[in-house]
């Protein structure tokens, strides 16, 4: 699989297992899980300094920006300003022109607010962001944001944490056959096997945080969706069996010995 | 002795002896961070960070990167 | 996982994944995909020699007995007597003790016959084999077979070479929670996800031939296999995430420049 | 010259000179196959074939390992 | 519909939702569902008389079994012996000779133990009892009841009061393409959509208890599956559409004024 | 259920099963469907008069919009401007100020436009119109038309005329517990289950056309319709069971004559 | 007076002053109740009550019918 | 003679005697019919039909319900 390569942008990655770097316990955890899972690129969120403590330890002591692609996105914005000023500190604090773009609907579920996800990818796009989009599953809006410019669009499978697989596997096929750019399913990956299957949708690349972080034991599901991800890779290229509604024999059906 | 300023530093009102973000960001211990500031809602890039001076009544925001999804 | 090992009856194992040899185009194929998919476990069909032609190649010239651990079945048998007779004479041919039986119900649905099944499990324990018994997902039998002294019992998913998956993981988790032998799912798998899902229910191994040998690129899907049993196997001991109705947020929901 | 027997060999009538199972194994060329034969119902152990001998009408079975699921 | 009648044995039926008379809260409850669903045979267990209060009220008062077809079951019997011991006393009690035959494999799951059931159903065919027989969702051991002379065969969807809808919807259209008797889905249907399915997939009947007496309204409940039951024998009897992996538009797609 | 009505802007009515007018084999048919599925409500196509044979019969000689309420659609319109075109002329040829907005994305999945639907729906709340909208199953657009003035919302369950039933479940659910103008499911129903089903989540209608329209016995699914979707609407009123993983019996555990 | 017997009645050790079917029946107030009775594992016809006498330690099983599903 | 107009209804060129749409309706016989206009982008009230008056060039959409999901 050495010359299989994911292309974002300028950006080429082996790895088509994009982790985010929130819920962990603890930053040794991040960094563990992180390099368990063999991915290359992390999101970040953006954040105030906490000015009465400013000395704390930081996410990226332990994530080297010089080792990893560094994600900034703008979970938390319910407008699209919010979301471009987020995304030009974040470009000012780490020179970071790759961008995670998620503009929330409501607190309830996660999903994006579609229009105003629209309008922040064309602000965004024209001040030379290269933008990676966080969308519902409707092929129609993917297109779009496609069109705008964004550099990999992301739709969801299922709400952001809540682990439930895909939704609706069809809609993730019909964004992926009808786009020329990546598609990284986000959000809704519970287990090893949702990205295994997401990938076999022909998704590009998945984007797995809570799945990670909430595991009893993280760097082990870590490794788990690094090899769920290789293995629905393949399987998608390798091209499955039909499916059949009823049974065919794996054994030839004569030369038995009471014939 | 410096004069003292009071500026809205991440949503707190804060009095400061900073003359230039530079020095507030000196005064804070932040030199080596990767941080970013937004002064009166536009970003300073960090090579404006000396000549930038603070005025009473700027609204200041720095921030930094921290786990996310 | 070095130490994760899988004991069925007097035989351990590294490997999760058990292949059958059925459906290939040539033998060449067979051997290459068997290897990709670091099988160390195959099963095999006892047929008549072609006594017109008896010098012809055989399957065993290219799986070798040596390095493999045989698995004949008795695919295509629909009472115990024929079942029981075939694997006779399986274990006079190669000293293989440990077999996989199937009595089979019918032709369109090759479900398992479970009456005769136990019949000739009883018989088969009593005459000194390891038997690894194909059987129907139903908890019940899955348990009667077990007592009858089985090393393993082989829950199916769907239909043989179908290529549905799982058509009820209920009962597959609830075989295995009950087991104190291996459970190995057998039939249904077409993809690597399925297999994934198998081992994330629990399953100690799965069984794999259609979904390989009749794949577009048969070694690729086989590596896609082996990938999809590690990675199902680590999310099952990783401890999976609780899955929720609505969304968790990944980043905090403070610190926001607007607040 | 040897005399010829009419077996029953995996379901088709044939005639044979082997005089045992041995001979048979032989005769057919699977000397170094991993082969395992029924004699009447019986399956017989390799290290009895050659003591092994057929008669009229003996229905055998000679079966090997083929590709299977 | 009114031509459409259901025949179960020397029994005939306007009605295809048979109910049970466990688990209300009271018999006038019982009653009132009862009639709210228009059904024609309900079910009842059978029990020892309490001889310290041997006059309390009984089911029977409220059930008429000149009313209703009763069909006594056996409900928490794991052996052969203990049901055909229970339908002895039940058609003494009655002179029911339709009776519904469960001999169970645990208490966790309430699924059949298909051995015990065989041996059981063979008996009380041979003692001229009209067996309905509850079983697992395996088409192999349906068939054999079949042949053993049942006059309907009853698998479940899923466990028994568990609300979870059909499991294996593919068994259970197989069970029903191979019968000549009719399959009742027994077990499983927790709301109104989980009988309409059954009947779509071809059930003759379906047999509903917990989900209408553990409704928040009982009657009203009853009064759904009713109609539920009906919708989904005339979708079935009607034909339905194909299903299709796009659109089709169902408007002309012409004739359009900006053409 | 007498009181049970479903009130649409001004409108109120007894039926919850909206028709569509399209794809029957002839006019006579969709008369007899829409009556045997006892709807008050059908859409219709606006199209240009075949000005080379103006006299053609019309639908409207068979469904007489003094007996139902005609709700005009703008299938086939793929912008905010021809939708609004369109609507304006079906006010005038009918005095129908109840519509049905869908602007389309594309021809193949005939998924909406939620831009130029949101557009459009402005357009026509602010020229007077009680618009019903077809948009897709996101929650935050759904709050968002029903914000514009909206009379209700309609999320689709899958592709216009495929079949397939609810695709997400989830969504519909949500969409509905937020919304306080009425949610009908539109588009995706195959057969009776599914608009049981819908309706279970809480949808106050549900509308269909292709189910109907391409059963092979067009008024028997009508009627199953009919009864589906009071079947479904009954059993959410109702208040179903809990689901359970396990069994629990429906007769009682003591009493049993091998005590 | 009349002789009281000893028997297993429903699983409970009984004694009882009826010397028949018929009479345990009547002393129960079952008589109008569909109910069936299994004595010593064999099912009695409700026509057999009164022929059928009770003797010291029978093992008696009269059940009706339940709520059940 | 009625003076003739070239028109574009429905999409095709037209030469029609109508003068008015009122006339044009008559013309085509759906005086009865539900039908509706738009002339040149305007939808035309019914109750203007006799009053508006057809030009060389006019554009119009005449409209019927049809069959539709």
């Amino acid at each position: 699989m050495t010359e299989d390569l994911l292309k974002v942008g300028t950006y080429t990655f082996k790895s088509r297992l994009i982790v985010g770097s929130g819920k962990y316990r603890d930053f040794a955890t991040t960094r563990a899980a992180t390099e368990a899972a063999e991915a290359e690129m992390i999101t970040v969120a953006v954040r105030r300094v906490n000015i009465t403590d400013p000395g704390q330890e930081n996410l990226l002591d332990y994530i080297d920006p010089e080792k990893y692609v560094i994600l900034p996105n703008t979970a938390g914005c319910f407008n699209a300003e919010d979301a471009v000023r987020t995304l030009r500190l974040a470009r000012e604090a780490g020179g970071w022109d790759l961008v995670k773009l998620e503009v929330l609907g409501d607190t309830e579920t996660l999903y994006p607010n579609v229009v105003e996800t629209i309008k922040a990818a064309e602000q965004l796009v024209a001040e030379g962001f290269q933008v990676m989009v966080y969308t519902n599953d409707d092929p129609i809006v993917a297109r779009r944001l496609e069109e705008i410019g964004c550099v990999a669009v992301m739709p969801l499978g299922n709400p952001i944490g809540s682990g439930r697989g895909l939704a609706n596997p069809f809609n993730i096929r019909v964004i992926k056959q009808r786009a020329s750019v990546p598609i990284v399913v986000d959000a809704g990956i519970g287990t090893a096997s949702d990205a295994a299957r997401a990938m076999e949708l022909g998704a590009d690349a998945v984007l797995v945080n809570t799945a990670i972080a909430e595991a009893k034991d993280e760097c082990m599901m870590a490794r788990a969706m690094r090899d769920a991800v290789r293995a629905g890779r393949q399987a998608y290229l390798a091209g499955r069996m039909p499916k059949r509604a009823f049974a065919s024999a794996s054994s030839p059906t004569e030369g038995y010995i009471w014939d | 002795m410096p004069q003292m300023r009071s500026i809205q530093l991440n949503g707190e009102a804060r009095r400061v002896a900073a003359g230039t973000l530079a020095e507030l960001v000196a005064e804070l211990g932040l030199e080596r961070r990767m941080i970013a500031i937004e002064l009166n809602l536009e970003v300073v890039p960090k090579s404006r960070y000396a000549e930038t001076r603070l005025t009473e009544g700027d609204r200041i925001e720095l921030v930094h990167m921290i786990g996310g999804g």
